[in-house]
């Protein structure tokens, strides 16, 4: 039987062709691909994100891992049994209107993706209307949204009315972020959630749709 | 092309003095003998829409006579001011001179006045992202840009400067994948390109409206990795590493004719200082209002103005902050000067602030004066970017080693295994640059630019 | 009471070494060779409730973290954090109790996991002013004081200080009409008397309870001069009589057994220094957050801890204001540290901290570490308060005199009328202090005191 | 004939003495005492004022030059014809509930005092029960509040709002002052006017009650 110990290495070091080679081996050998996620894959994102959180590794290596993940997720999710396939919630993420800084924002989607949830990423400069547009059609559990400028956070407070104008507001959860933004801000304009980082956003995504 | 360094003698690099000295506005002289402060500072969370457009206003004339005040109150000798502009007010270049202009009046009157010396610094943004991909060289934010820097002798500026962003697109993915080849290509390769067509632009446009094209900025290269490792996201070493990447990209403006002093947030300036002689403006612990840093103390070693970058105008319980910054950077300035009343002297001052952050963090090393200078000299020797980035990245990166093995340099542990990454990197840089794009145009043919923006 | 200066040599009367260091806390020492910083904070706009004491711990644990996070990043070797109570945690101690022990905890944390070293000073305030007139032994304010005092030790105190305001009533009569005699009648006669009675009170305290007293601060009476002063509401000479005139009154707490480090806003503290041979805290350009002045760098130069004074916990660009101060404070200490490393070379930095501000402002010039030993040593050669007051303000008044005459400072034109309406006052003070009290007691029949509080 | 001058000088200099033996004189010999007051002692502390604002004077020598004047005004006030000696408007002044710093306060009275107000200081740590109260019972035309804590200044808004409730807000304006304070603060809070400064405070209320 193959040795599994080298799927959770090559995540671990984000080496994505032996996660996947070991992957397709392994399915050969009709191992369960549940046991697979749960007892290397998972464990190995966990690990990853543990060191990211105690500063062992940086954004280079958390990406790297993600993709071998990710990688290795696409082999095995059309044989999973549907259940534990399934993303958390869909989130829509974007930076708001006139606001291009996109790097937290990049972090904050791939953190979520690596936490399991599935991301519409809308990119930069996104309006109030392009939010609740996105959210509305593909019935989006939770709106994210990132500023990094003291002149473009008001497009956050836009944004937050235009989903409540929108009727929307019961079936979305508001959550922000970025480096002006702060909890009062947040409790200010009627957001949600509020984050200091992105492993933080993972957490806050969460907890606001009840998953944890 | 420079083949020689503007300044030879580690003795001569110190602060205060260039070997190109720069008279600008009212009365005030950059670089020849005395530090002065840069202040700068920038709205607090506020929308900016023809509604708020009065209040946007006050806000400006509220921070500048804060300013100008405390400067007389503290009998400063002269201060630089400088007014980066926010996205709004260069997409619509009228509000841009409106607020640069009420800026420049009340300098007028303070030196009218209360004999208050003064300069105006106006930095217009590079707005050409807005797009993306962004397209350098038309449509309606170039247009936007090209008449700002037009209507900069209207706006009062003596200076102008701008902190450019062309080959950012390919940076930023640098960045999160800390990938040293993609880093080069955006800073060896294609933001040596914009910057050539940006700056002969702008130097044109200054040379029409008699103003003084100062420099620009790798901040959206440099400072981004600088606050991401701050941050712990990216590796110190990587970080160090993109700062000295980033110097012959910021040396193309002044070989287009920029004679400084160089962008504050340009922590790259020892370096341009070093090449040029021009004078340059640094930042540090005094910044620690707009970033933090690991480059506090270092940063003024060889500075000739002392700035405060950005900060918001919020109350503190003395005053308004950009007034408190005020006060701070005369304090710190008074101090380099007095102490650098002897060469000597000035040179004692400057070693300690050198050795006061050297030895914790490799960002901070490679701005000691010394090694600036070695690194300088070896991309120099070269002729294009691409060769600069190349032997600087590799001189820089055995500088950083043979410190760490002599104790100059403490690393984390988690950033050791990094060396050893980014060396393999470095060292598989092709000699030949036409290699090298062909190697790398495949690779990024799904990244967000447009290559023919950069004449591809 | 003390008959010779502590201190006798110029040479060794300089920043971070003090005859009396200090060992406290989690490690730290004051005293003994480096400069550490101070940091102080405080709470933004808010009301103190019982419905908003849970976001008052909330923003308590946030500033502490943030200052923590970055003394730990910067490499700090250790911190001195002070918290000084809002008015209503000391009428109810036991809201200033579990703040405290929230950052007295905090400060453990750290200790344990990320080896930071640090102290804790705790400063309850003087409520006792509440009451108008004062009450200054008896009544609920003055239980809620002592109460904290005996409750420090349970609040995880390391050091206890105050800024404490007996005889203000007629010190801020003294300073609306620059009236050297109703000045020297609460800074040396009635001042005095309430140290005495409120030190020994706190000394006591903190024997029982294992807590070192620290000091108190002439904040009330002299920086509140010094801020009218900067407003241009009070000539600057008189402003520096009054910080002088505080000396006599501050050391009482000394007198009484507190041993140091001062308060960071008794800029009183090189007297103090001089005198006792204990480290003080000082602020300067560093605390512009909380008031400007103009003793920005001279301040520094005799400083055993360096603090900004206080600031709120608002958002700037980079981070939190108490973050931000941590930050430069660390700069500030590094600079000094390196530069101190042999005794020369620290008495350099000292003398340039000196002279970037001693000819701006008599306040300055009168923080001089050579003319505070010359007019300390004439005030400690008397006996009692007044006659200290009374020799300290000839001898300060000389000396600005003398310093003018030979350009050494410089003095507004509008206030050189001051200098003889000064001197003509302080030259009609008595001998005889009690011919002084008769002289006085009548005059100030209408004012907001009450006598017998003071032993009347 | 008395010579004059001598009153503008001793107003200016601060010299009560020699200021009131110049008008009782000048009273003997049946000199109209509103020519006394509109072309010498007027005139006198404009000078006292622009001194001020040029920093020429200090507080100290503001405060005596008042302190003359006031002296002086008081022999003639029996005298003048009632329009000329009737104050602008009353003002409740006072620091807010909590808050001791008296010191600008107290130059914001006395400013207001020499700028021709009747003035009523309720001194430091008023509830907003007793500002309200007491512009009800005196028909005072403004309350002026002072805080210099952070932690004091939702004093003002509370006293705005007891006001309010009061139904007083059409009869008196509300004016706000202190170090922390803002203009954007007395927007928010619904106060009428803010000034920084004890000069531009006098300005400001001559402002609210129309009399600029
Ligand atoms: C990099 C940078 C740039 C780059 C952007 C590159 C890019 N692709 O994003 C460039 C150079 C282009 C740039 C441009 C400008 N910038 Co800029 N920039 C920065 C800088 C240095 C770092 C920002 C960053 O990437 N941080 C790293 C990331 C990882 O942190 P983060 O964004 O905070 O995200 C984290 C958290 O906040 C959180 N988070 C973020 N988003 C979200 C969302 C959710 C839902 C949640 C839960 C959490 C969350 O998680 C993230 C990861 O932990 C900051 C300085 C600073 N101190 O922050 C200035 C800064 C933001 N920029 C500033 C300015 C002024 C500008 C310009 C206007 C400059 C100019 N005058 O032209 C332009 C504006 C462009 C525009 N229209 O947006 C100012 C803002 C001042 C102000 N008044 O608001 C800053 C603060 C610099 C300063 N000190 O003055 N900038
Ligand atoms: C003097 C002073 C004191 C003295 C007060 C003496 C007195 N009788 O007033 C003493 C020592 C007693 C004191 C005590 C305290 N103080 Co105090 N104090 C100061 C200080 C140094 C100067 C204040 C002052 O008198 N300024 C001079 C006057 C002329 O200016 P002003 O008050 O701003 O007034 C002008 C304008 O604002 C305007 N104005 C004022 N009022 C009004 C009203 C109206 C209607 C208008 C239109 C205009 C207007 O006109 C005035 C003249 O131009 C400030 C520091 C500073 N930077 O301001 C701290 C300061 C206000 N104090 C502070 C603190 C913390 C305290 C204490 C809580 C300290 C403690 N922990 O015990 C106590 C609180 C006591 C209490 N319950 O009120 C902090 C406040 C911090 C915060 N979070 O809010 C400050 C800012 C100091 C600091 N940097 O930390 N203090
Ligand atoms: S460094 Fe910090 S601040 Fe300076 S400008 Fe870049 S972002 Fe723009
Ligand atoms: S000096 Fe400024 S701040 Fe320091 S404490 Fe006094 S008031 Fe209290
Ligand atoms: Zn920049
Ligand atoms: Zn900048
Ligand atoms: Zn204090």
């Amino acid at each position: 039987m193959t040795d599994l110990q080298p799927l959770y290495e090559a995540i671990l070091e984000g080496d994505a062709a032996t996660a996947k080679a070991t992957v397709q081996e392994a399915l050969i050998e009709s191992i369960d691909p549940q046991e697979l996620l749960d007892k290397f894959m998972i464990p190995a994102m966990d690990e990853v994100g543990r060191r990211f959180e105690t500063n062992e590794y940086f954004v280079p290596e958390l990406l790297i891992s993600a993709r071998a993940m990710k990688g290795a997720l696409e082999l095995i999710r059309p044989k999973l049994a549907d259940k534990g396939a399934k993303p958390i919630a869909k989130v829509v993420i974007g930076t708001v209107k006139g606001d291009l800084h996109d790097i937290g924002k990049n972090l904050v989607a791939a953190m979520l993706e690596g936490g399991g949830f599935e991301v519409i990423d809308l990119k930069v400069d996104v309006s109030p209307e392009q939010f609740v547009q996105t959210a509305k059609e593909q019935g989006a559990q939770i709106i994210a949204m990132s500023a990094l400028l003291t002149t473009t956070m008001p497009g956050m407070k836009a944004t937050v009315d235009a989903v409540n104008n929108a009727g929307l507001h019961d079936k979305v959860k508001i959550m922000i972020g970025g480096a002006p933004v702060t909890q009062r801000y947040a409790d200010e304009i009627g957001a949600d959630g509020f984050s200091e980082n992105a492993s933080a956003a993972v957490r806050l995504a969460r907890q606001l749709v009840g998953a944890e | 092309m420079a083949i020689g360094l503007a300044i030879t003698n580690l003795d001569e690099f110190t602060y205060g003095k260039s070997p190109k000295p720069i008279k600008c506005g009212r009365g005030v002289e950059i670089g020849n003998g005395r530090v002065i402060p840069e202040i700068n500072f920038t709205l607090p969370p506020i929308d900016i829409n023809p509604e708020t457009w009065p209040e946007v206003l006050r806000q400006y004339s509220e921070m500048i006579t804060g300013i100008c005040e405390r400067a007389v109150a503290l009998g400063s000798s002269g201060i630089l001011v400088e007014v980066e502009t926010l996205p709004p007010m260069t997409v619509n270049p009228s509000w841009g001179v409106e607020v640069s202009r009420l800026v420049a009046d009340k300098l007028d009157y303070y030196y009218e006045k209360r004999q208050l010396h003064s300069a105006f610094r106006l930095t217009p943004n590079d707005t050409r992202e807005h797009q993306r991909p962004p397209r350098m060289r038309s449509g309606m934010y170039w247009d936007g840009m090209k008449e700002f820097f037009e209507r900069s002798g209207e706006a009062g500026a003596d200076l102008i400067s701008i902190e450019s962003t062309g080959g950012k697109e390919i940076n930023d993915i640098a960045l999160m994948d800390a990938d040293v080849h993609a880093l080069v290509f955006a800073l060896g390769i294609i933001a040596p390109r914009d910057m050539e067509f940006l700056w002969r632009e702008i130097v044109d446009s200054c040379k029409r409206n008699n103003v003084i094209p100062a420099g620009d900025s790798a901040c959206g290269f440099a400072n981004t990795a600088m606050v991401l490792a701050e941050q712990r996201m990216l590796p110190r070493v990587f970080a160090a590493l993109v700062r000295i990447a980033s110097v012959p990209r910021s040396l193309v403006a002044f070989e287009q004719g920029a004679v400084g002093p160089s962008k504050d947030c340009a922590y790259e300036g020892p370096y341009i200082k070093a090449i040029t002689g021009s004078p340059i403006s640094m930042e540090g612990r005094t910044a620690a209002c707009a970033h933090f840093s690991s480059v506090g103390n270092i940063s003024q070693a060889v500075c000739d103005c002392w700035s405060n970058e950005s900060v918001q105008n919020v109350r503190l319980l003395s005053g308004y902050a950009p007034t408190v910054s005020m006060e701070q950077l005369e304090y710190d300035c008074r101090l380099l000067n007095v102490a650098s009343q002897t060469p000597e002297d000035g040179r004692k001052m400057r070693d300690w602030l050198v050795a006061s952050d050297s030895s914790h963090d490799p960002q901070a090393y490679v701005l000691r004066p010394d090694v600036v200078m070695r690194i300088s000299k070896t991309m120099i020797e070269e002729d294009t970017p691409y060769l600069r980035v190349r032997a600087g990245l590799r001189c820089g990166l055995a500088e950083i080693r043979s410190a760490i093995s002599a104790n100059q340099l403490t690393l984390p542990v988690t950033e050791m295994k990094w060396m050893d990454r980014l060396y393999r990197q470095i060292d598989s840089l092709p000699n030949d640059e036409t290699e090298f794009i062909e190697m790398m145009l495949p690779k990024l043919a799904d990244a967000p630019w447009i290559p023919s923006e950069y004449g591809f």
